[in-house]
């Protein structure tokens, strides 16, 4: 599946988006742990998720919302437009 | 109905006009964000988007709009890209046959794009480039919409 | 910080321009009063004031609106005479540091003027002419400024 | 002092304006049993005084209002402007 990242996020891990294998990753959280795992920059990024959010396939879910079928999950903070 | 997301500035006036035309509205809300500048020392506004998921969450947010009020016309035209202080940074507009509606819709128009359409602000300032934090408080004018 | 009573038409973007160039405002709230047509077959809308009271009444409703919010600008425009269908009867607009100081104080402009200001509708139609009842949702409206 | 009528009480009455001798009116209820007692068009014009709004030299007041030192009292309906 393809990960973007957004704002600070992109900034951290200094990656606009990539390709994760999502086999064996149930959910977001999943996700997050094998992110996590990835290397210091990452780690960094998602060092505190409460100020994290993330959308399947441009929708906003929880953490603990279920990966399957998805194609694009994306990580960014709270919104700040207007 | 429309939304657009876009570098380039827009006018105001031409807008308005423009909703004014497409319907018998006998009022019209518009709200204008502006970069702020002076005592907040802030030289530019640098503003992130999601292609794609913001502009579906703008038309998410409008058809819920038109959803709750009887609305002649809305627009939501939001700016991308590196702004100046005075410069647009977006707009909503609502018309509608009664004052009400028009200001109630505006306003829930701009409650629900500061919390659920994803665009991302940063400051330049003198001591260096920050991320806009969101604030509690739109959280909170955002949930007063929930039925 | 302007009221203006004319026969002449004004420009909403002219006058948001003007009142964006006047202070450090990060948020600008316009509302438009138009004359409606269409299924109320009102050919023409007559309006009649009360000149001097009307003048002094707007500013007193706008510096109300000041005491109240933190406005960097604020404006009141009401036109009088014979207007028809689709054309501007009246604008108010008010910037701010943050949109809900914006918000508020265009609306309470407007539940003000309306039940403040001495004018007075008279539409014209195919059976004959008419004078526009007041509502009761207008002075709803203004009661809920009451503190 | 100068009696104003505005909308559809200066149609009933066909008077913009007039003078009227204040001398024994102490409020604007006595002003309108006087002018009431004035004729046809006036007695219809004030005949319910429920739908009548008062303003005594530009400032809007009940009719138990005072008409001392008044240079200009104005009768109009419920203000229908914006």
């Amino acid at each position: 599946m393809k990960v973007m990242y957004f704002a600070w996020l992109r900034e951290k891990t200094a990656i606009s988006s990539e390709e994760v294998d999502g086999a064996g990753l149930a959910t977001v959280s999943d996700l997050v742990e094998a992110l996590r795992a990835k290397g210091a920059r990452h780690a960094a990024a998602f060092e505190d998720v409460s100020a994290v959010k993330v959308a399947v396939d441009q929708k906003v879910v929880g953490f603990d919302a279920s990966l399957e079928g998805a194609t694009e999950v994306a990580f960014f903070p709270p919104m700040t437009g207007g | 109905m429309a939304v657009r997301v876009q570098e380039e500035d827009f006018d105001l006036g031409v807008e308005a006009a423009a909703l004014r035309g497409s319907g018998d509205a006998g009022a019209l809300v518009t709200f204008s964000g502006i970069v702020r500048g002076g005592e907040g020392d802030v030289a530019a506004m640098m503003l992130e988007h999601y292609p794609g998921m913001t502009e579906a969450a703008l038309e998410e947010i409008e058809a819920e709009a038109c959803a709750r009020w009887d609305l002649s016309a809305s627009l939501i035209i939001h700016r991308v890209g590196r702004l100046m202080p005075g410069e647009n940074i977006m707009m909503v507009a609502a018309a509608s046959r009664h004052r009400k509606a028009a200001f109630e819709a505006a306003e829930f128009l701009m409650d629900y794009l500061k919390t659920r359409a994803p665009f991302w602000k940063k400051e330049e300032t003198p001591e260096g480039a920050r991320w806009v934090d969101a604030r509690e408080a739109d959280d909170d004018a955002a949930a007063r919409w929930a039925k």
